[in-house]
């Protein structure tokens, strides 16, 4: 069974295996054997070809996260079959610029149908008292502004949008 | 204490259940207030008494004078105790509960209003003979600021005459664009203090931030609780602190807390405040500001003099006299206060929200952790990102060190990116480690306190992460065992 | 540190805990040794490396000399901490390390030998002009013996010569039944220690259990690290100790310490050791044995000098010499430290057994938890019922009263009856609030600290009772609402 | 519902009640208004007559056990159905004598068929280094004997028994 997960910006493809109940982990060309021992809530001792450490994790919808040698490290898990069902819509295709968290818009600096240079200032916005700017991540024609300076938005909210390129 | 019958507690987050605990202890009732966010909060859960609060916004409720009027007229409070940030140190909260009879746990109005500006500040604090940075103020005459910014020579630091916290500060380095500069500085101390007057001072380059705690009471007593660093700084922000001052020789020492008193007498100061101030390579300092209230890293001050401050604040508000002279506040050992953030240090210290799924606090000899968050608890934009305070105590300052360290491995948040790996970073740099730093370190060190995951732990967390996933184990689970076998043989 | 390479701890509970958290810290690995019965104990959960070890009964495993040799080869640890109790004052043991090129966090074998027999630790402390009671010591003449013991004047104290722990201790307030009684002690003496040798002294009324921490080091070197006061004993244990004594005036203090440190000098003793005495309330003070070893109750010497002892033993038993001098030493504030057992104080301290279904330690400015439990954890008889330990930091003995008391009270553990409570009832007696106790308070006073519930406290707990009894509510629930609704109507 | 609680050696019968969504519980003769709100895993606010405590409770088959104002406090819950049907059997008939505690037996000083007086010492036995006598608790033959010294118990092991009461 296979499953991406990502650490920051780099991603790992992994294959779990179990045989004779014992399991292994494909990891590029290296294949370990490993173990979980839960041994309180959320409090595990795992083990990779013999070694030992211990781990706390929790984990939610998206993401994983693990206390482990000392530091947390967020990994997000993605069933590589559901990625290839869904793509990626909204996210990631540089044409949809999503809020990373609340906040609230400053100032608005483009208008529909407005061509952009990459890098252009497209908002400015404001979260947790943190001044950040939205800029245009390629070149293109603003499709959507939907928001006011003034407004306030949710995590995830679509900002700006750029239209779509011709392919 | 027979003065305070009730204290109201006019802050939320560590602050409140600090302030709560030492109630507690002193057999003191207290109130927390609390808006509805909070709800959970631990503070609002150990509190006997807790009081609603409303507001447009929930930082609004807490900076809302007439909600905390109401709480104290509702729950017979006769003293508030605002922690620090939100009113703290705003002087018509201090005297509208002067008006209403109300203790307010903190020096006078008056003081609060001298010493908030840091222009008047300055100017009373020069005038007495204590050293200043050179400096020019803009409402001296508007007409020559820049001019006399640029006489005060480069590279000078403008920044709003009403500001905090960093904000609105900017360094300039020479002449070219310093009149847009200063039309930048003044939008922004609009934009965050309504108050767009500057202010300037030469910058000094690689400085530390040296401050130091003292005391007044209401019979003319005053003394210092020595020093703290707080030098490593990120936005201008503190995130660690410590006492005693590795840049200090015993002389340096007295000589800055013998200044800081002498502040504190000469503005009349009572309860707790912090002198603050710049500390030159060179050996020299200058006063910067006064904060007229608790500061959030008052908990080293205590470790290392045994005192607890909010209940020597407590005390002082009451009417009662200091019942120690200097001679009796000894500095024993180290103490280092680490700011837990909610908030990604790789990437430029972006805050971070989400739901702290597993909080597991640190323990041991000299450990004390005053946290404001517990497990469950949503962390989101509406407050400030500090989770918790980690304040460890050892002999010297090498052990302080890595104890530290091992309780920054030790405390476990997940759900929400923290700083706690940054902060090990930090603590294991060795110019850190030789006390060489200053309030850029942080910034000109990025690169090397950046994370880094070596190929066995990444094979440990990938192992993890694989075996702790549900759906995965239980997909691979339902391959008969006999065929796995196979395939494994067929290996 | 350097001939330190590992260190095996040969022990279990909050004390192998306690010492695993000063190794990591100091960056010495470490090797937790655990029966099965410990498997899930927070020590092994904490430790990197881990060795299991066998026995008839999981005590057995702890004492076999040949299982820590083992571990020792196995691990390749180079030094032992043996902890306190087990095998911490067993001279034979010390030597097979010896033998075995393992370094003994402790004193030399020879030390603990002499030290270890409380007859002829006496006799060597007295030769060598040190204060001791009024005593007969039966194998000076076992012939003789009784009638001596008539010789020191009742009421007189009889002991086994090898115990401890107040085990097979008596005392007789006249000579009617004095030699069924001496009898009576040869027999426990026998049976707990395999020695049936008897030693008598007078016995102090109300003394009190005073006792000095000492360190030596290996070139010559002694220090004391001032007193601790334990007299609040239950069944001559020990379950809430403080410094400073509030018994001792600066002068009493300074004599008790130097005698101490004199003792010390005398044996050659290198590492931690402890002085007790037996404190008359009329203010002589007598040698009464010394502890070779680290004692339950150093936490509060650590709260109130800043030293990290178990640290310091690492550095002796390294061959360091200590880098300070007596003048180093300072006592600042004060500490408490209450020891949490599973018993029932109001059940005459029967052990407790169960689960501990929910465990919530208390946190907050000056307090320091030990503890040797976790959630889930069964409590069983196969150990000590001592699961943790509470130690409390304030500026003044007062303010260190009502902390503890306050943490006593946030101290959560659901599932096993402890002594939390009793604790919190001792700290509130008027006699120990003016520093009046002495080894008897508890049996003396032993009415006075019964819990008892007030009506209201009952409507509570009923009412929390049946809120949480899932059955309960379920079965009431069922009643449908509207029929509820008519019978409520008509009432 | 009726219920029956044991705190030490007292006992309190109760009766809840719900109406209109709200609980009341009878004591005695006196009819309180609680409610229990819960504020995180085994932590509630209790409310009794609108006034409010904070409360820890774990619960058992057999105890409930609650921390509040600095304290806790066991609680058993007999169901008053059950113990009518079920009796006491082995346990409180003063014919039973039970070990308290898991321990060893340090002397017999009884055997079967012996006459024994209220308080005659049976048995000494210890457990976590405490030597406790198990005496008679009423004139009687005894029954059986289980043990020898030297051997060990577990919690709940009858250690002796007398001969039932002639009724």
């Amino acid at each position: 069974m296979k499953r991406e997960f990502v650490i920051g910006s780099e991603s790992y493809d992994v294959l779990l295996n179990k045989a004779l109940g014992e399991y292994h982990l494909d990891v590029g060309d290296r294949q370990l054997a490993i173990q979980a021992e839960e041994i309180g809530s959320g409090e595990y001792f795992i083990y990779v070809d013999g070694r030992k450490q211990r781990a706390f994790v929790a984990v939610d919808d998206e993401n994983t996260y693990i206390h482990m040698e000392g530091k947390a490290v967020t990994i997000q898990r993605i069933d590589p079959f559901e990625k290839i069902m869904g793509g990626d819509g909204a996210d990631g295709s540089g044409s949809s610029l999503l809020a990373p968290m609340p906040g609230t818009v400053i100032s608005v600096n483009c208008e529909p149908g407005q061509q952009v240079s990459e890098g252009d200032v497209l908002m400015v916005i404001e979260s947790m008292k943190l001044e950040t700017t939205v800029a245009a991540p390629r070149e293109g024609i603003v499709e959507q502004v939907n928001f006011s300076a003034g407004d306030t938005f949710d995590q995830k909210a679509l900002l700006v949008s750029l239209q779509a390129e011709e392919e | 204490m027979q003065k305070i019958k009730k204290v109201l507690i006019a802050n939320r987050g560590e602050i409140a259940l600090r302030i709560l605990r030492t109630l507690k202890a002193a057999g003191i009732p207290g109130v927390v207030m609390y808006h509805r966010v909070d709800r959970g909060a631990p503070a609002v859960r150990e509190a006997e008494e807790t009081y609603l609060i409303e507001g447009e916004t929930p930082v609004a409720a807490y900076l809302d004078i007439e909600n905390i009027l109401a709480a104290c007229r509702t729950t017979g409070a006769n003293a508030v105790h605002p922690g620090y940030g939100f009113l703290a140190e705003n002087a018509p909260f201090a005297k509208a509960l002067a008006e209403a009879d109300v203790i307010f746990i903190g020096p006078t109005a008056d003081v609060i209003e001298l010493m908030g500006d840091k222009v008047s500040a300055r100017k009373f604090v020069e005038a007495r003979g204590f050293p200043v940075a050179p400096s020019a103020i803009e409402e001296d005459d508007p007409a020559t600021f820049v001019e006399r910014v640029a006489k005060v020579g480069f590279p000078v630091l403008i920044k709003p005459a009403a500001g905090g916290g960093g904000k609105g500060m900017r360094v300039v380095y020479d002449g070219a664009n310093l009149a847009e500069e200063v039309e930048r500085g003044r939008r922004e101390g609009e934009r965050y203090f309504a108050d767009g007057r500057l202010f300037a001072e030469r910058f000094i380059e690689n400085p530390r931030h040296i401050e130091v705690q003292v005391f007044g009471d209401q019979h003319g007593n005053y003394v210092h609780f020595w020093e703290r660093e707080c030098s490593i700084q990120r936005r201008f922000q503190k995130i660690i602190e410590e006492t005693p001052s590795p840049a200090l020789s015993p002389e340096q020492r007295q000589e800055i807390c013998t200044a800081a008193v002498g502040i504190a007498e000469a503005v009349g100061y009572q309860g707790a405040g912090t002198v603050e101030f710049i500390y030159a390579p060179t050996g020299e300092f200058y006063f910067l500001e006064m904060n007229t209230r608790l500061q959030v890293e008052h908990p080293v001050t205590e470790m290392v003099t045994g005192y607890d401050l909010v209940y020597e604040q407590l005390r002082v508000a009451a009417g009662e006299a200091l019942n120690y002279t200097q001679a009796d506040i000894t500095q024993t050992g180290h103490s280092i206060e680490c700011r837990i953030c909610a908030e990604d240090a790789d990437a430029d210290f972006a805050p971070a929200i989400g739901k702290l799924l597993k909080v597991r606090e640190p323990v041991g000899p000299g450990i004390r952790v005053d946290s404001g968050v517990i497990e469950g608890q949503d962390v989101t934009t509406a407050f400030d990102p500090m989770l918790s305070k980690l304040i460890v105590y050892a002999r010297d300052r090498q052990q302080c060190i890595t104890r530290t360290q091992q309780a920054l491995r030790d405390y476990v948040l997940l759900g929400v990116t923290t700083n706690t790996a940054y902060l090990d970073k930090i603590l294991s740099h060795s110019d850190f480690i030789s006390g060489d730093v200053h309030t850029g370190f942080l910034a000109e060190q990025a690169d090397v306190l950046k994370q880094n995951l070596s190929q066995d732990t990444l094979d440990f967390l990938l192992s993890a992460a694989a075996l702790t996933d549900e759906q995965l184990c239980n997909a691979v689970a339902e391959i008969p065992e006999l065929y796995a076998a196979m395939g494994h043989w067929r290996n």
